[in-house]
């Protein structure tokens, strides 16, 4: 096995605007926001995303006005409302939207995980989904039984971004035992072409292979793995820490305006010089550390 | 009867009618203030009165978890809570979910909308024009999975003008006829929503052509009031009937055991 | 939630002759071998089973002369050879067979899981396996892409038995922390239609809903749940006990003539009177506690 | 050089040498005796000695596990032994490698059969008619997927007129050709058989009409001595190679860290 361990900045450097990027994380858990900031900071732009329920990550990316196309199943910001700035961006025409349903987009990333170009969903005949999006969704006889069926286009990116709980040097990536679901991860890490991944913390390979069956992205499918201690924030690590109310009020309340949302950009992402500044501004570890919840897993 | 109950205790009792014994109801996490308690706080509770009572074999898929243990809720829903559930189950991936959907697993789901019509299509997408709209909302999640599986899904929303609609700017359910072609004809099979429960009546799709009826108003509306509330007119019944309010074991439930703090039926 | 716990007779009971029966483990792990025993007594024929890796479960159905039908990815007995009794019910043109590939059986459980009459797969084009079985591999073109695919039948079936770690009375079942895979049940659980489990102890509930990401099974999909110790046996259960070899050893030695395994079957299938008495052939939980291994759960 | 190397040292070191850094290899954990050797113990021994030689980013798939710690056999497989193998990932289930197969993630796998043809077609599932066979084989596994999707499959399997026929009975893997249409022509892409290492030779399929062709005889064996251990006869090129000999360096790895209680190459 070689070392896959490598700095943000050599990791996500190969991302160039005008890529797709399948972004992991559900809800307020596990989106990759530091990788985010990076890609903000960077001026990382024209982006293609797909993602699962997308909260922090797009709407930081909607922002900056990095977003060119958004396939998947919901934008918002979940118990803080819509997403402020993905919203606008949408409403001014500026993000082109393929949306998704659930079954519709877990078949996509099955689809790419299995080499195969499309597979079928009995879901959408009749919604606007389908109807509006004739190149991804697509009717035929299934072959066997002659039922109607909906073909469902690959969901293919050129990178695939998560962040995880911990890993080793190699990529493989482990979740706790007590935790909440992985949603989307695991899919779309089986899904990916480039995969890079953000991890709280690296453990060494021995704690790993001594629980193999706690391993959910195998070293094997990664290209990059980085330490990001906190490179959830401001949403949550199930198991590791809780999201940062205050900070998404903040920001929720920044985003009601271009302007309030550039100067959080600013602040947080552009003038940041890398994540431990990005901690540093936040009040330094010991302010972040009170988000932390009881852990119960098995590497301490 | 107890005719000093709450609205949110009307509208838990009527959802713990609809559940019967051995369903499985989907409800989910997200949102907040009065939308929370429509999706998330009064389908809990109306599941958890329909166990205590009459369907002791139903149980809930409630986000991640299958078979919540329901009998405490926290004043605040962080991600460490959610984490730390205990449950029945807590499927690896939520293809999981999906599958069950898809194979028909689910016989209850609670699904709001920005807009609905009278057949029962339902908008959580976008108000306007689809490429830019003029209200970007969330996308679709499941929802359009509730209506084409789910034996009996259960729309919650509060009557409004700009909600109940004629015509809906973006399907993202598809109901029970659309443009003049039934569900069938779409491809779907059996489903579809099933009743409409909102602050002031309760609605369902019992007529021929499967469009919206009152079912009954609740206590002290008039069929003006709703109507004026809706931007379509609805069957009405020649006989319309009230709401059967709360009995007092299901207030006592509610108050005493099911959520005593008023987490779950707050706003 | 109500409870499902029943004897092994209830649970079985609604299976008939002529059923068809999807069989859960894979090699020498977590073949449902008790209740396989009590279809051999109750003279249960005509059988068609769908298997994953198959081993002592179809050997002893087919010694028995109760299977009509079997689709699957592998009978034989893994390290101890050939499947003798299957190999030779085979061999007599009494059993018909139809042969899948693993990403084959694979699309046929996910179909059946998902309410889809097929999936494709890009496997098989030029097979024997699929030349020889029209009815349940069809050719397509993908609606999206154009490529040519192949569409794979649901594996559907009346009954689906499985054997697993623990329970509880809901029909709750879990995994331990360090397993070997678990190849197939899960897979099959999610495309059954009746679900019967057995497994090597029920715990309370309360010992279930603590570890909730460990339930492989949910008690949802359980028709009846059946408390079997060393239900596997003479195969193994990953993480509880081990195969018993020389018993395997003596099965195939036995299993060499018609004569031999129907002698076999008397003894430990059709004249125990239920699964404690074939324990007690067996030589007692001395016996067979000598094949137990070291236990690493949340359970205890 | 070092004569003073057994048979199975040989295609160890000849295993080892098909492997290039960074491949992902497919090993099965099933049977025993000979055919344990061949299909399991040289492949690991041979993905080892890789590992240790010119291919430390080179990996192995075993049975259920994603990188397994190679460093140490015990002499008797059984279950436990395999519950409790160390390993990068143990997959949660079958679908994960199937998936891993069909999106073509594996460099390398390891195949033997009842039966093989000259265009590497495999037989691992009925030797007679298929409906009722003289000998009912095991299946088929993931033997299909492996000629369909592994970059450079490497067949192990003693050479033997019975075994390398002219027409198997029953194609369960589909390798270059069949019937006149070569793989293509079927609708499979890249792949096929690679290499086929037994126990008196090594065969490939570097020929214009990807038939067999014998690469290297081992030392001592003579031409007729394989020929004659054929159903076919695979081209012969002019100068017929001799396979080259395990170095000293490889026979020490296999001897003292690989293999030393000789569990993997028993037999």
């Amino acid at each position: 096995m070689k070392s896959k361990l490598f700095s943000l900045d050599d990791a996500l450097a190969p991302i160039r605007s005008g890529s797709s990027i399948s972004l992991g994380g559900s809800l307020l858990r596990r989106p990759p926001n530091a990788a985010v900031r990076w890609l903000i900071k960077n001026n990382v732009r024209d982006l293609t995303l797909l993602t699962w329920a997308a909260t922090t990550a797009i709407d930081l990316l909607a922002a900056a006005g990095a977003v060119k196309r958004y396939e998947g199943i919901y934008a918002g910001l979940f118990n803080f409302g819509l997403a402020p700035n993905f919203r606008r961006r949408v409403q001014e025409g500026a993000i082109e939207v393929r949306d998704f349903s659930e079954t519709a987009m877990v078949a996509r990333l099955r689809a790419a995980s299995q080499g195969l170009p499309s597979l079928p969903i009995k879901t959408l005949f009749g919604s606007d989904i389908a109807l509006k999006n004739p190149e991804q969704i697509k009717e035929y006889a299934c072959p066997i039984s002659g039922e109607q069926l909906l073909a469902v286009a690959a969901a293919r990116s050129d990178f695939t971004i998560l962040h995880g709980y911990v890993g080793d040097e190699f990529g493989n990536v482990q979740w706790p035992l007590v935790r909440d679901s992985d949603d989307v991860d695991q899919m779309m890490a089986a899904a990916s072409s480039r995969l890079i991944v953000t991890v709280e913390k690296i453990v060494p390979h021995e704690v790993i292979s001594r629980r193999p069956a706690l391993t959910y992205i195998p070293g094997q499918m990664v290209e990059a793995i980085v330490e990001i201690p906190y490179g959830a924030h401001p949403a949550a690590v199930d198991g590791f820490y809780d999201e940062d109310q205050a900070h998404l009020e903040a920001y929720v309340e920044a985003s009601q305006t271009d302007q309030g949302a550039s100067a959080y950009l600013d602040r947080y992402a552009r003038q940041a010089l890398d994540h431990s500044d990005y901690l540093r501004l936040l009040g330094g570890l010991a302010a972040v550390e009170k988000l932390t919840v009881e852990r119960e897993d098995t590497w301490q | 009867m107890n005719a000093h109950h709450t609205p949110n205790e009307l509208l838990t009792s009527q959802v713990a009618r609809v559940i019967l014994d051995d369903d499985l109801a989907f409800v989910g996490v997200g949102t907040n203030g009065r939308a929370f308690t429509l999706a998330v706080g009064i389908p809990l509770a109306g599941l958890r009165l329909a166990q205590m009572l009459h369907a002791p074999g139903a149980s809930g898929y409630w986000g991640n978890l299958l078979e919540p243990d329901l009998s405490s809720f926290p004043e605040h829903l962080k991600q460490d809570s959610l984490t730390r559930w205990k449950a029945a189950a807590s499927p690896v991936d939520v293809g999981y979910k999906c599958d069950m959907l898809a194979r028909r697993g689910f016989d209850v789901s609670f699904d709001s909308g920005a807009q609905i019509d009278r057949y029962g299509n339902l908008n959580i997408t976008a108000i306007g024009d689809y490429a830019r709209p003029k209200v970007r909302l969330v996308g679709c999640l499941a929802q359009p999975e509730h209506f084409a599986f789910v034996r009996r899904p259960i729309v919650m929303m509060d009557l409004d003008r700009r909600s109940f609609v004629e015509k809906v700017d973006f399907v993202t359910s598809v109901g029970h006829a659309r443009d003049g072609r039934t569900r069938q004809e779409w491809g779907l099979g059996e489903g579809g929503p099933h009743v409409v429960i909102t602050n002031k009546a309760i609605l369902d799709f019992d007529t021929p052509d499967r469009s919206m009826r009152l079912r009954s108003l609740h206590d002290g509306v008039s069929l003006e009031e709703v109507l004026d509330s809706m931007g379509f007119r609805p069957t009405i019944p020649d006989y319309i009937a009230i709401t059967p309010a709360p009995t007092s074991r299901e207030l006592q439930l509610i108050r005493q055991e099911i959520d005593p703090d008023r987490v779950l039926l707050k706003v």
